[in-house]
């Protein structure tokens, strides 16, 4: 949980951080499993497995074809925070 | 501590601590098979700690995983090979 | 700045001295666990999360439906088409036939399955909450499956909209109704049921429902302005564009 | 103990070691597609000999046919999404040559 966590806020590139992010997702609804939250956990997976990461790829998807070729622009939006419980 | 609990800390901890090294590393869609495997390997986790715990209502989890895990990893693959504008070092991004 | 160092010093004190009260963590007494069981049990409601969420505290739920609603509707304010942007007609993607087959046959049974979730709020871990999340990312197979434009033609948006406003509304209706049959906003009027059927625990499905139709319609609604900008909207009639458009984001 | 109960046992612990041994395999096996067929291991033999250890445990009934739906949606799913994750390397493979591996 925690190594996911890290990893998540240590990746640079916002595509490979939502793959980042779902691992966190699935690691974080195990941990609310085990201590015995499933209303939490099953929020959890439904907001981080497809959701989000839907979200941020869309926005990588808009920002890299309205910014200039090869190099994505700096200070994109990560629209995943607003979902976040 | 019975054999399905033993069972889910097995799943959770030798199943998944591989998976977080292959998604924490490499190309983007060398990621998503460490992700796709957490996903079955979280759902089969989900239904045998519901076993274990004897809380069968805890099967809904496994359920809604089971139905939102290919959505997510379809997420991925469409936007890393279904886009044609995607620059970078791969391919050539086509003008619109 | 100083008024914020007062109201910092004054916050801090007042929570040290809450915490203080509170009590130990992973002891055997848990106070409000128990009074929020034995009351989810009076009503007859056996998920006690549920019980908590819509019927003890369901003022609190009406404020966090509200914030969904909120971001939903400045979201579509921030994202819609601006003067100098315009629509392209999106092209149909290529897809794997397996992929496209899985697709068809999930989607009812993702339907399905958040359907059951709103519907099994008060037995189950579960509720409009999760329920919604699963019936909206159901309906967004129609796009990761296919494409857009078969999403599209699944996802009737005006209707959406308005049924994420009818939803958020019928919340506060349902209180409003409380208030006149019963004697406070919110109140759990209806008769309660049997324990652990489905018919139970009173007003928490009808009000269960209600959310699940809001969160479903407002996240579509969300994801459906993110694709809007991510598939149609682009930036200028030309090719490309000089300067950086992202500036009226 | 049952019969029925060491089944179930056996299952488990059948379907547990194939699916440690999948996630051990995606470290150990260095390509993509080898990659890909630990992935197929574990969605249509893994899962499915644990959802079966636990419909043996559970015995005939709604419940356990409820596991073996939730089990035949994890085959399927995974089924799926791997030939789609195989696709988009084929596709990202041949953009980019030099960079398979990792």
């Amino acid at each position: 949980m925690g190594t996911a966590a890290t990893a998540a806020a240590l990746t640079r590139d916002p595509v490979r951080q939502a793959a980042a992010l779902a691992m966190l997702g699935l690691t974080l609804a195990l941990l609310f499993t085990v201590v015995q939250a499933p209303d939490v956990a099953l929020s959890q997976l439904g907001v981080g497995t497809a959701v989000t990461p839907l979200l941020i790829l869309l926005t990588v998807r808009k920002v890299r074809r309205g910014g200039t070729d090869g190099q994505p622009p700096p200070g994109h939006s990560e629209p995943g925070d607003r979902q976040r419980e | 501590m019975n054999a399905w609990l033993l069972a889910g800390v097995v799943l959770s901890g030798a199943g998944l601590a591989p998976c977080m090294w292959v998604s924490a590393r490499g190309a983007p869609h060398l990621r998503l098979v460490g992700v796709n495997l957490a996903g079955t390997l979280v759902a089969v986790a989900f239904l045998v700690l519901a076993q274990g715990f004897g809380r069968s209502s805890y099967q809904d989890l496994a359920l809604v995983l089971g139905v939102l895990a290919p959505a997510g990893t379809l997420v991925f693959t469409r936007f890393l090979a279904g886009d044609p504008h995607r620059p970078g070092p791969s391919g050539t991004p086509e003008p619109e | 700045m100083w008024l914020f160092a007062a109201a910092a010093v004054v916050i801090a004190v007042a929570f040290t001295a809450a915490c203080t009260g509170l009590p130990d963590f992973g002891t055997d007494v848990h106070p409000y666990g128990d009074r929020a069981v034995a009351a989810a049990i009076r009503q007859h409601t056996a998920n006690t999360v549920s019980s908590v969420n819509f019927d003890l505290r369901a003022f609190d739920t009406l404020g966090e439906e509200s914030v969904l609603f909120g971001a939903v509707l400045g979201a579509t304010l921030l994202l819609r088409l601006a003067r100098d942007e315009h629509r392209d007609r999106p092209e149909p993607e290529r897809v794997l036939p397996a992929t496209r087959l899985f697709g068809a046959t999930l989607l009812p049974v993702t339907l399905l399955t958040g359907g059951y979730l709103v519907a099994h709020g008060q037995l189950s871990p579960g509720g409009g909450f999760q329920g919604g999340v699963v019936l909206a990312t159901g309906l967004h197979l129609a796009y990761v499956a296919a494409d857009y434009l078969v999403l599209r033609q699944v996802r009737p948006l005006a209707v959406l909209d308005a049924t994420d406003a009818v939803a958020a509304g019928a919340f506060t209706a349902l209180g409003l109704a409380g208030l006149l049959v019963s004697t406070a906003f919110l109140a759990n009027f209806l008769p309660l049921g049997t324990f652990n059927q489905l018919s139970s625990g009173g007003l928490v499905p009808v009000v269960n429902a209600a959310v699940g139709i809001e969160v479903a319609s407002g996240v579509i609604v969300l994801l459906a302005q993110f694709l809007d900008q991510a598939v149609e909207i682009s930036d200028a009639p030309s090719a490309r564009t000089v300067f950086d458009p992202q500036e009226d984001e | 103990m049952t019969p029925r109960h060491l089944a179930a046992l056996v299952l488990l612990v059948a379907g547990v070691a194939v699916l440690v041994l999948t996630a051990l395999a995606l470290v150990v096996l260095p390509a993509p597609y080898l990659r890909l067929h630990a992935l197929s291991c574990a969605t249509s033999l893994g899962a499915p000999l644990v959802v079966l250890a636990l419909a043996v445990e559970t015995g005939p009934g709604r419940a356990a046919a409820k596991l073996l739906v939730i089990g035949a949606l994890l085959a399927a799913g995974g089924t799926v999404t791997t030939m789609a994750i195989g696709r988009a390397t084929v596709l990202l493979e041949e953009a980019q040559p030099k960079e398979s591996g990792h």
